[in-house]
């Protein structure tokens, strides 16, 4: 049976000498962190004195998708790549052999109506976060996972948005996030003559852009992904 | 600023281009190959270009214009030019090698194609950025790409080591990243440039290094954290293991090399190099016995990388040491391309064994198993790179190595070198012993043994690289020329 | 003692409490959650590390940090995601294996 | 006071993530699981950092859970007919235990 | 059929206007992102399952309100006693009720609603029976279902067929 | 003044509430029950806290933004509160049904 | 004022810890899942009171964002928990 002491792969020699050596490492990092606790470093006054020229007056929105937007567009790879492997895994399931069938219980009405009234707050507050993003907390990523999860509920209430990733308007929309950003920096090094540079005047409206893109694509990718996971495949 | 786009622009489009294939790829329905291909082979133009003209002087580019504490910087010596170099050869290798080993349209040849760019992407970003939390993305997708990689087979081993290999580096991660997060807390930048100006010497700093250092090694798979890399590697599909084998642990070694001896050489110790060449000096032992008690090809050449991660570290010691650090880090140059050749040469070759005989259990399979004269060619040239036996790049690698250990009177690393090389000829030899068994195989292996023909450009693919191996024996001195060139050592 | 450095020392054991558990425990589905644990644990060092006050006591939070959790935290879901999908194939697999083709 | 808070949000975090970690059934671990992430962005907007608060709330409150849960589900024992009975002494590789009380 | 449809539409966007309006703080420049999410979610709701859904009366809202406001309160004061009294007398139960509303919104909304007065909570719904779970026994009977069920009917402008109380069936199911 | 005082006040008693609820979560004796608790106790107290949060702040549309978290608390709350005890309801009934013949099964087999 | 708030928030942390033990004594899933529905709804009152005390309107946005998802796990929760015995 499936004791607590089945669950670990450690004798319990080896874990009391684990947890000694991590509470070791605890108290050094403990130590070091004491004592590094009055430098105070940090770049708030270098972000805020370039805070003017980055189009947005929220500065983790300046800092992500300006400052350090190849990060940003690494991580929107990172999503991208997650939800094509995971996709490829789905295909791949055959037949429930181990798997349960699909659920015979009934969709409550009740949920059917949750979802209905929810799913346009759901997208209010998805296109609210994408415009805040600019001057106040909020952004491209928040806005995608609230309407991931519109996306999350309408599967529960039986009502699949579509996700299959073999579909052409589907693929277009996973990509688009990381393509807005990839699009623009190649087309600013045309530009400008420097990857990433937004001409001061037209970031505002140009991150706007990219993050809308972002926006749709994060949800798609999420969305897609998640259909992976749930049982009974992504098929409804 | 402008004055410099035209040059240092490159550095931008070798992390951009991959990308870009791996978009174009994922987008395209049907042939998501072409662009792949086409981003190989320019990524290979640009590699070139990149090792050109690093020549004069190193290249920096600071993304959008932001410098560095607030922005992330690019940055390219001939160090990581020779990396981006190995890396888009042997990729381009490799991309010609997968052309005919995924069935087309099958949906592992549509996510290999895009897995792969990401792969590219991630290595060339390794090795140019100078940002220690953009190389925590870099690291990430590096991890995540070659665990969805692995999964391309998709037998039950497969995942199992997929998934053992994807929980593993995520620890690695999350450990480099708190380093990062020790570092920034004390010195709010993550340009390593300025943090090599800035950082001392202290408690907080060697945490940091050690944090950083254990989750990269986590990743490199050196001797008590290897236990991921066998299944890993073995079960992958052949291109993948070449890849993974050849670049993507030379990666994570690429960003040891440079936080120990670069960006925080402060806080870096000579017991912690002592440690460290220690480890690699039991890795070649344990590398080299645990291939010579193999059962199967690939897994025999899984552990063999085991062995020559060792090599790389157990030189830590020498790099430290005034009098030899210019000749043993020619060594680990060389210890890197020339594992990087001879590796993927026999991954591709155990691959096309693994396609012709259906199996690749050394104890059935025959000479009659093998495709052609081609792959015994490569498998041979390869194996001869690895033993370390002249003509080979393997054997200048040696050669630097002992030539050092010898004049600082590191005996025991000496020994421990030649022993390794002997039990590296052991299990070499068990492979070509099994080229050269021309009895029947077993009755029982019969029906199954015909397996598929293997194609011309896999075979030859798998030649070049070994091919490759060899040609860095004759060519010692202009390599470590360009590689010598404009080398930044602390 | 400052806010900060109470809420970087909750991060260290986080971070320490995710990798004991990480290590010892066989059941995936646990090893992801201790994982995640950790990685919200080197989370909470970067954002206590922006919580600064200044000399009148203002609150001046650092941005750096913050734009640095938000990818982190991208990442994080997605690896989970993808080991969780790992995670059940590997069962699909290991279940049909053991009781053969039904 | 507002140490006091700190302090309580602090045990609160620590024993949420240590019992998440521990308690035996899988179940409970995901819910405390989840639990622990809605305390992580009370935490992050005790810290001035409502951006990762919102970000958190929306993985942690919506998605991780959903996700979790789906992968629970898909790892527990297949039960073909039974329904209401649990079948004892399968426990499978991936260690997903079912709740016996 | 063309009207309701326009009327729904016409709802649907002011409803969304207006929740656009609070959430942005009435930022002028903010309507960038509001129109297309607006119509968005226009097209979403065409696109649901009979999207036509009747609408509260605007006076029979306001009526609603206060009794919702008045009757959730109650329910909070009186599940707090409950709680914080030193021994729990509650008898739970459970009762089933004949809806005389018809299927639709109106319906739903009541059922949201009995989970927030004071002691009954919507269990389940099994055809036109909902199940409502009761905490002090089923003795009570349903006379303030019975008055809630009027005032939704009400705030929709419908007319119950049967508005006798007396006559539904208010039996205990389960102790 | 007496503005700040009320609100401290409602503040004071949506606590109150929600104390209300997670006490009744432990003590009240099957699910049904804790629903109950849950649910009103803890809308109202959101509700008095939002009120007391309303009287402090001054724009309109914050009020509104307000009122917009407890309305979406309260319907999800409702649903949520319904789903679940569906569900407790359905599966206690099929227990109901196979426990006598899970019963005679055990018997015959010991 | 803010003292009083701070110690309100205080007292709302604390019947989250309070739901903890029910989360831990179960018994039935269900049982389990609700008292997660209640830190939910307690955060949202705490971020609410949060907002208050440190005059951060930005952290309404969150309690929004939790107020609106709060409903994703409990369904999540009811569609995939499966059967159990009591």
């Amino acid at each position: 049976m499936n004791a607590t002491d089945a669950n670990s792969a450690v004798p319990p020699l080896g874990r009391s000498l684990l947890a000694i050596a991590l509470v070791g490492i605890g108290l050094v990092l403990g130590w070091a962190l004491w004592h590094q606790a009055n430098a105070q470093a940090s770049l708030t006054a270098t972000v805020m004195t370039e805070l003017p020229n980055s189009g947005v007056t929220n500065p983790v929105t300046a800092v992500l998708l300006n400052f350090r937007a190849f990060d940003t567009m690494l991580e929107l790879a990172v999503l991208l790549l997650v939800a094509v492997t995971a996709g490829m895994l789905g295909e791949r399931r055959t037949a429930p052999a181990g798997e349960r069938p699909a659920e015979t219980v009934s969709v409550s009405p009740l949920l059917l109506s949750l979802t209905r009234d929810l799913t346009p707050v759901m997208i209010l507050v998805s296109a609210y976060l994408l415009w805040v993003g600019a001057k106040e907390p909020g952004g491209a990523f928040q806005a995608g996972a609230v309407l991931a999860s519109a996306g999350v509920l309408a599967h529960f209430s039986g009502r699949s948005w579509r996700s299959d990733h073999r579909d052409t308007s589907i693929r277009m929309l996973l990509v688009l996030g990381t393509g807005a950003f990839l699009i623009s920096a190649l087309a600013m090094l045309g530009v400008t003559g420097t990857y990433f540079d937004y001409p001061v005047a037209w970031a505002g409206i140009w991150i706007l852009a990219i993050e809308t893109a972002a926006t749709l694509s994060i949800a798609v990718m999420l969305y897609v992904t998640f259909c992976a996971v749930m049982p009974g495949g992504d098929r409804p | 600023m402008s004055e410099l786009t035209s040059g240092p622009a490159l550095l931008a489009w070798l992390i951009s281009l991959p990308l870009l294939g791996a978009l174009t790829s994922i987008a395209l329905k049907h042939g998501g190959r072409w662009p792949a291909l086409a981003v190989v082979i320019a990524n290979l133009g640009l590699a070139c270009w990149l090792l050109a003209s690093t020549q004069s002087a190193p290249l920096r580019y600071a993304l959008g214009g932001w410098e560095a504490p607030l922005g992330i910087v690019l940055y390219a010596d001939t160090l990581s030019a020779m990396m981006i170099g190995i890396t888009a050869f042997v990729g381009a290798v490799v991309s010609w090698y997968s052309l005919d080993y995924f069935t087309r349209d099958s949906s592992s040849e549509r996510t290999f194609w895009p897995l792969w760019c990401l792969l590219l992407t991630a290595l060339n970003t390794l090795f140019l950025s100078g940002d220690a939390f953009n190389l925590y993305v870099g690291l990430e997708i590096l991890s995540l790409s070659a665990v969805a990689l692995v999964t391309l087979s998709s037998g039950l081993e497969a995942i199992q080591a997929a998934l053992r290999y994807l929980l593993v580096s995520l620890m690695g991660s999350l450990c480099y990243l708190l380093g990062v997060a020790l570092l920034y807390q004390a010195y709010a930048t993550l340009d390593l440039a300025l943090l090599a100006e800035v950082s001392g010497s202290g408690m907080l700093e060697r945490a940091a290094l050690a944090l950083m250092v254990a989750g990269l090694l986590l990743k490199t798979a050196l001797f008590p954290l290897h236990f991921w890399l066998p299944q890993a590697h073995a079960g992958a599909p052949a291109p993948v293991s070449a890849l993974l084998s050849a670049l993507v642990l030379k990666a994570t070694f690429y960003l040891i090399l440079r936080l120990w001896f670069d960006t925080l050489a402060d806080a870096a110790t000579q017991m912690g190099s002592l440690l460290l060449g220690l480890l690699g000096c039991i890795a070649i032992l344990w590398g080299s016995l645990q291939a010579l008690r193999a059962q199967r090809l690939k897994q025999l050449v899984a552990y063999s990388t085991v062995a020559q991660i060792g090599y790389l570290f157990a030189l830590f010691p020498l790099l430290n040491d005034p009098r030899v650090a210019g000749a043993a880090f020619d060594s680990v140059i060389y210890f890197v391309i020339a594992h990087a050749c001879a590796k993927g040469a026999m991954f591709l070759a155990a691959g096309n064994i693994l396609t012709a005989a259906g199996h690749d259990r050394l104890a059935d399979l025959r000479a009659a198993n093998l495709p052609s004269a081609i792959t015994l060619f490569a498998l041979a040239i390869a194996g001869v790179s690895l033993i370390g036996l002249p003509p080979t790049g393997g054997f200048i690698a040696k050669w630097l190595l002992l030539q050092s250990a010898l004049q600082v009177g590191a005996w025991w690393l000496a020994g421990v070198v030649l022993l390794g090389g002997l039990l590296a000829a052991a299990y070499i030899f068990r492979i070509l012993a099994v080229c050269f068994d021309i009895s029947p195989p077993p009755a029982a292996m019969q029906p199954s043994s015909q397996g598929a023909i293997v194609s011309a450009g896999r075979q030859w693919s798998a030649l070049i690289l070994a091919l490759a191996a060899l040609a860095l024996g004759f060519l010692a001195a202009p390599v470590l020329d360009l590689f010598d060139a404009n080398l930044v050592t602390d | 003692m400052s806010t900060s450095l109470l809420f970087s020392l909750c991060g260290i054991a986080l971070f320490l409490l995710g990798l004991y558990v990480a290590l010892t425990t066989s059941a995936m589905l646990r090893r992801i959650l201790a994982i995640n644990i950790m990685g919200n644990g080197v989370f909470m060092l970067f954002i206590a590390s922006a919580y600064q006050r200044g000399e009148d006591g203002v609150l001046i939070t650092d941005p750096v940090p913050h734009a640095l959790v938000l990818t982190g935290i991208v990442v994080a879901v997605s690896a989970t995601a993808l080991a969780l999908t790992l995670v059940c194939r590997l069962h699909e697999l290991s279940s049909a294996s053991h009781e053969g083709p039904e | 006071m507002m140490h006091l808070f700190d302090l309580l949000l602090i045990l609160g975090l620590l024993s949420f993530a240590t019992l998440s970690l521990t308690v035996r059934d899988v179940f409970t671990s995901i819910v405390l699981f989840i639990s622990t992430g809605l305390i992580i962005a009370l935490t992050w907007a005790r810290l001035g950092a409502p951006d990762i608060a919102i970000a958190e709330a929306a993985i942690g409150a919506g998605l991780t859970g959903a996700l979790l849960l789906a992968a629970w589900r898909r790892l527990q024992p297949a039960v073909t007919d039974q329904r209401t009975h649990c079948r004892n002494g399968s426990s499978s590789p991936t260690g997903a235990d079912d709740e016996r009380h | 059929m063309n009207r309701h449809m326009a009327s729904s539409i016409a709802s649907t966007t002011l409803l969304s206007g207006l929740i656009w309006w609070i959430l942005s703080d009435g930022a002028l420049e903010s309507w960038i992102i509001g129109v297309p999410a607006i119509l968005l979610i226009v097209g979403w709701s065409l696109s649901q399952q009979n999207s036509f859904q009747s609408l509260p009366r605007f006076f029979g809202l306001l009526e609603f309100v206060p009794y919702f406001l008045w009757e959730s309160l109650r329910g909070g004061i009186d599940v707090a006693r409950l709680a914080l009294a030193p021994s729990t007398s509650i008898n739970p139960c459970f009762i089933s009720f004949d809806l005389q509303l018809p299927k639709g919104p109106a319906q739903r909304v009541f059922i949201n609603t009995v989970s927030l007065l004071p002691g009954t909570l919507s269990a389940d719904l099994l055809g036109e029976q909902l199940i409502v779970h009761r905490l002090r026994g089923a003795s009570d009977g349903d006379q303030d279902l019975r008055e809630c069920e009027r005032r939704v009917a009400r705030m929709y402008g419908l007319t119950l067929t049967d508005a006798d109380p007396g006559q539904s069936s208010a039996g205990a199911l389960r102790p | 003044m007496t503005l700040e005082l009320l609100s401290v006040l409602l503040a004071i008693a949506g606590v109150v509430f929600f104390f209300a609820g997670a006490l009744g979560l432990l003590r009240f004796p099957d699910v049904y029950s804790r629903l109950h608790a849950l649910t009103k106790a803890d809308n109202l107290g959101l509700g008095l806290i939002v009120m007391a949060a309303i009287l402090q702040s001054s724009s309109p549309a914050q009020w509104l933004k307000l009122i917009l978290i407890w309305l979406m608390v309260m319907l999800s709350g409702a649903v949520t509160c319904h789903l679940v005890a569906r569900r407790a309801r359905r599966i206690d009934s099929r227990v109901d049904k196979t426990l006598e013949s899970n019963a005679r099964q055990e018997e015959s087999g010991a | 004022m803010t003292a009083y708030l701070i110690g309100l928030v205080v007292l709302l942390l604390c019947t989250l810890l309070l739901g903890l033990v029910r989360v831990f004594s179960g018994p039935s899933r269900a049982d389990r899942m609700l008292a997660s529905q209640l830190f939910g709804t307690t955060g949202v009152a705490i971020i609410v009171l949060l907002a208050l005390i440190t005059d951060m309107n930005g952290l309404h946005d969150v309690a929004l964002v939790m107020a609106v998802l709060a409903p994703i796990t409990s369904v999540a929760f009811v569609h995939m928990a499966g059967d159990e015995q009591r």
